[in-house]
């Protein structure tokens, strides 16, 4: 074929790229949502009822539910930001556990519609305490 | 041919048996619960999908080679079976989400570019069945067959880089399996056993197919009148109206 | 090599000149996008914060959705007489696909432009990062026409081509709006969209190989 | 330049031509004449490498039709068939420039085809602004553009007037003349037979002799 000297420099531009895009460090960067350290240095600066998404960690024994709303702080470590989000959380949802939420500032608190839960990816039966990969390491 | 005893059908339904009994058996998540063994079906079926899905791009791929119509009977096939499976992973996926995510569904990686590939593949049915004509059918469907999947794993990862939320692979990683070891244990068995199911389907719809394609070409070459004998000289004799 | 793309150039300008005197696609398609994004607000509702972040989402689905009958016009517009001349012409399939992307590119990307003010105007998105737009509007608008002339191909002659056409269009279509959508949103969270663009770009890439390779594949004429 | 064994052809699945034997020699010119539906237009289109056969050997201009044919034997065919191959948004010059582009000729040829079947001066309008014997002729100005080996016509006859049925005498000559061979497919026996140098009828899906009205 004369489409060769075509083909071929495509060809490899595009294993380049791909190889760019799944290996490259990027993934990081490819979740938009803020921490609450971003989310409190920005607050100054958004307009009021700007949305935005939220992820951190919910704080333990933060946990409040009443009524239709569930109020707890999501935090990095750094910084709090306390949450009131109205609905019914995933049944996952504990303290703990890892969560970003959307919805936007009014006043100190961010109050949130909807709640991503971040699923664990391991599987235990009851009691056991320690992850399989623990008991299996030697 | 002589009936010859077929071991795929009796085998592949002991082993599913065996498999749905054990998850019953098998001890409960520690968070989920009993709505965890949901997953003892959930994930071989999409395995099956996936797997058919790669076979449809080799049937594909056959054809195009060598032109040969078991290698488009085989990607027909395929493609049946993994819109089968990939709506039956839907399904339970959803059945599994309500309680465990709180939503039906949800926006997640793994979950859009399943949805994805149903409708993908729903298409490359859809162009199959429009399709009249035999060789034309399989060179259409066989080019779409290979551009479809050259387009899955990009819409895979531009998918996960969207937004991060479906677990990670459990036992595809490195390392040891993040899995409780009886869990995996009964996940593999159910793994067998559908995928000899899947296979037992496959080949039934292949076999259907060539059927099929025979009975076409019986009764194409029963009519084999051409078409112009169907064109007769005007009649008429009788109709004229010079009164 | 460069007479081929001679023709090439010449099936591009042919196509455009059709549109120029038919003036479907942006008479028709640019008024009819703009009416579903007036539409929408009155469906979702006014809320002026909610359509400010919608506001980019909108147009690149209004873009896909819309762009897609701009895609499907080309089998519209051959007869299979034409078809049988170009076949005797000697013209390779690739070419004649490449052809009429590069007309339905330039279209979209029109398409595009005129959409954009209409967006802006209704919805007052945040205007960060526009320069990018600039870029990856070509990108996608590239992507959908080779997406296009693929999918038309593989319709061609059937009875079924103006529904099938987009199913097999839009759900592999999916990365070209996730780049576009999303590199929006990483220059609004002050990230770098230049991920996003590279995946349009390798999108674009993947499918110019489809189109050179299968073009002889889908050059069917009788 | 056409060799045709025992060919036959399907269009939709449908069995059209059946053990089809035709042989065109340089500088031949053969009259098709056959009732409606008996596969004349079909076995026009196989001559023009459109088709594939189902059953027998199909050779045009030396290529096997059961394989691909090369660009540039197809190039040197021409077909014009009954419904014509012109955009109708496009002004008669525009269509005809096209044409030239894309067999590589240049836009002068396409002008001077124009002027060769007396539309020059119509050259501007639009093709759907056009009556139907224009078109017809515009039609036929393709084979002006680049002389083809193989001339291929489909109901030439049909809706024109007798000066330019002339233009298709003229046409056949001018591919006869250069060694090339032309098949015409018509049901204007008197003219058919001015020009050809036999006439086939197709029946049953095969070509039998005809005696000759001159």
């Amino acid at each position: 074929m004369r489409y060769r000297m075509v083909a071929i420099p495509a060809i490899g531009a595009v294993l380049v790229l791909a190889g760019y895009l799944v290996f490259g460090n990027l993934n990081q960067n490819l979740v938009y949502f803020l921490t609450p350290t971003e989310a409190v240095a920005q607050k100054s600066s958004e307009q009021a009822g700007e949305r935005f998404r939220l992820g951190g960690q919910v704080e333990e024994g933060s946990v409040v539910r009443t009524g239709a709303e569930t109020r707890f702080t999501l935090t990095d470590n750094k910084a709090a930001v306390p949450v009131r989000f109205e609905g019914v959380p995933p049944q996952l949802f504990a303290a703990g556990i890892g969560a970003v939420v959307e919805g936007a500032w009014r006043g100190d608190s961010f109050y949130a519609d909807t709640m991503f839960v971040k699923h664990e990816e391991e599987y235990q039966p009851p009691g056991e305490t320690s992850g399989a990969n623990d008991k299996a390491a030697p | 041919m002589k009936p010859r005893f077929d071991l795929l059908p009796p085998l592949a339904m002991a082993v599913a048996a065996v498999g749905v009994a054990l998850a019953f058996i098998a001890p409960p998540d520690r968070v989920q619960g009993n709505l965890q063994k949901l997953m003892y079906v959930h994930v071989p079926a999409a395995w099956i999908a996936y797997l058919a899905f790669v076979l449809t791009l080799i049937g594909s791929i056959g054809w195009l080679w060598r032109r040969e119509p078991r290698w488009d009977r085989l990607a027909a096939a395929a493609a049946e079976v993994g819109v089968f499976f990939t709506g039956l992973a839907i399904a339970l996926g959803a059945i599994w989400g309500k309680p465990v995510w709180g939503v039906w569904w949800t926006w997640d990686a793994r979950l859009v570019t399943t949805a994805l590939l149903f409708f993908v593949y729903l298409g490359y049915l859809a162009l199959r069945r429009v399709t009249e004509d035999r060789s034309d059918r399989a060179r259409r469907s066989a080019v779409f067959g290979v551009v479809a999947f050259i387009q899955v794993p990009v819409v895979h990862f531009s998918v996960i880089w969207w937004r991060t939320l479906h677990q990670p692979p459990t036992v595809l990683r490195p390392g040891d399996p993040t899995i409780d070891h009886t869990m995996l244990a009964v996940l593999l068995v159910n793994l067998v056993g559908f995928t000899l199911l899947g296979a037992w389907m496959l080949r039934q719809r292949f076999r259907l197919l060539a059927q099929l394609e025979d009975l076409e070409d019986a009764l194409a070459a029963r009519d084999l009148e051409l078409a112009g004998h169907s064109i007769e000289t005007p009649k008429l004799e009788g109709r004229r109206s010079d009164v | 090599m460069r007479e081929q793309w001679r023709t090439c150039a010449a099936i591009a300008g042919n196509s455009l000149r059709l549109e120029r005197r038919a003036g479907e696609a942006l008479l028709v398609v640019a008024p009819f996008g703009a009416v579903a994004l007036l539409l929408i607000p009155m469906a979702v509702g006014t809320d002026v914060p909610l359509l400010r972040r919608l506001g980019p989402g909108m147009y690149w689905t209004v873009l896909l959705l819309f762009g897609v009958l701009v895609i499907l016009r080309q089998s519209s517009l051959q007869s299979p007489a034409q078809a049988r001349l170009l076949a005797l012409a000697g013209v390779p399939g690739a070419i004649a696909m490449l052809g009429n992307a590069v007309a339905t590119a330039v279209l979209l990307v029109a398409f595009g432009a005129v959409l954009a003010p209409v967006v802006i105007m209704l919805y007052d998105p945040g205007m960060q990062g526009w320069p990018w737009f600039l870029t990856v509007l070509p990108g996608v608008a590239i992507g959908l026409a080779l997406l296009g002339v693929v999918a038309d191909s593989l319709v061609r002659w059937l009875d079924a081509r103006s529904t099938l056409g987009p199913l097999l269009i839009v759900p592999l279509a999916i990365p070209l709006l996730l780049g576009a959508t999303q590199s929006w949103q990483a220059a609004a969270f002050g990230a770098s969209p230049l991920p996003w663009l590279l995946l349009i770009v390798t999108v674009d890439l993947i499918l110019f190989l489809a189109v050179l390779l299968a073009g002889h594949l889908l050059d069917v004429v009788t | 330049m056409i060799d045709f064994a025992g060919v036959g052809v399907h269009v939709h699945r449908t069995p059209v031509l059946r053990a089809l034997d035709l042989t065109l020699e340089s500088g031949e010119v053969t009259g098709i004449i056959g009732a409606n539906g008996s596969g004349k237009t079909t076995l026009l289109q196989l001559a023009a490498t459109l088709h594939r056969p189902v059953a027998g050997a199909a050779r045009v201009l030396g290529a096997d039709l059961s394989s691909a044919v090369p660009a540039h034997l197809r190039r040197s065919i021409c077909l014009v068939g009954h419904e014509a191959a012109l955009y109708p948004h496009l002004t008669l010059r525009e269509n005809l420039r096209f044409v030239a582009a894309v067999l590589g000729q240049t836009q002068q040829s396409a002008d001077t085809a124009l002027d060769t079947v007396g539309l020059g001066r119509a050259a501007d309008r639009r093709v759907r602004q056009c009556s139907q014997g224009m078109v017809r002729r515009a039609d036929l100005a393709r084979a002006l553009i680049a002389p083809p080996k193989l001339l291929l016509l489909d109901e030439p006859h049909a809706g024109l007037d007798s000066s330019a049925g002339d233009l298709v005498d003229f046409l056949v000559d001018e591919v006869r003349s250069r060694g090339g061979a032309a098949v015409i497919v018509s049901h204007d026996r008197a003219r058919l037979d001015l020009v050809v140098d036999r006439v086939l009828e197709l029946v049953d899906g095969q070509l039998v002799p005809v005696r000759s009205l001159r």
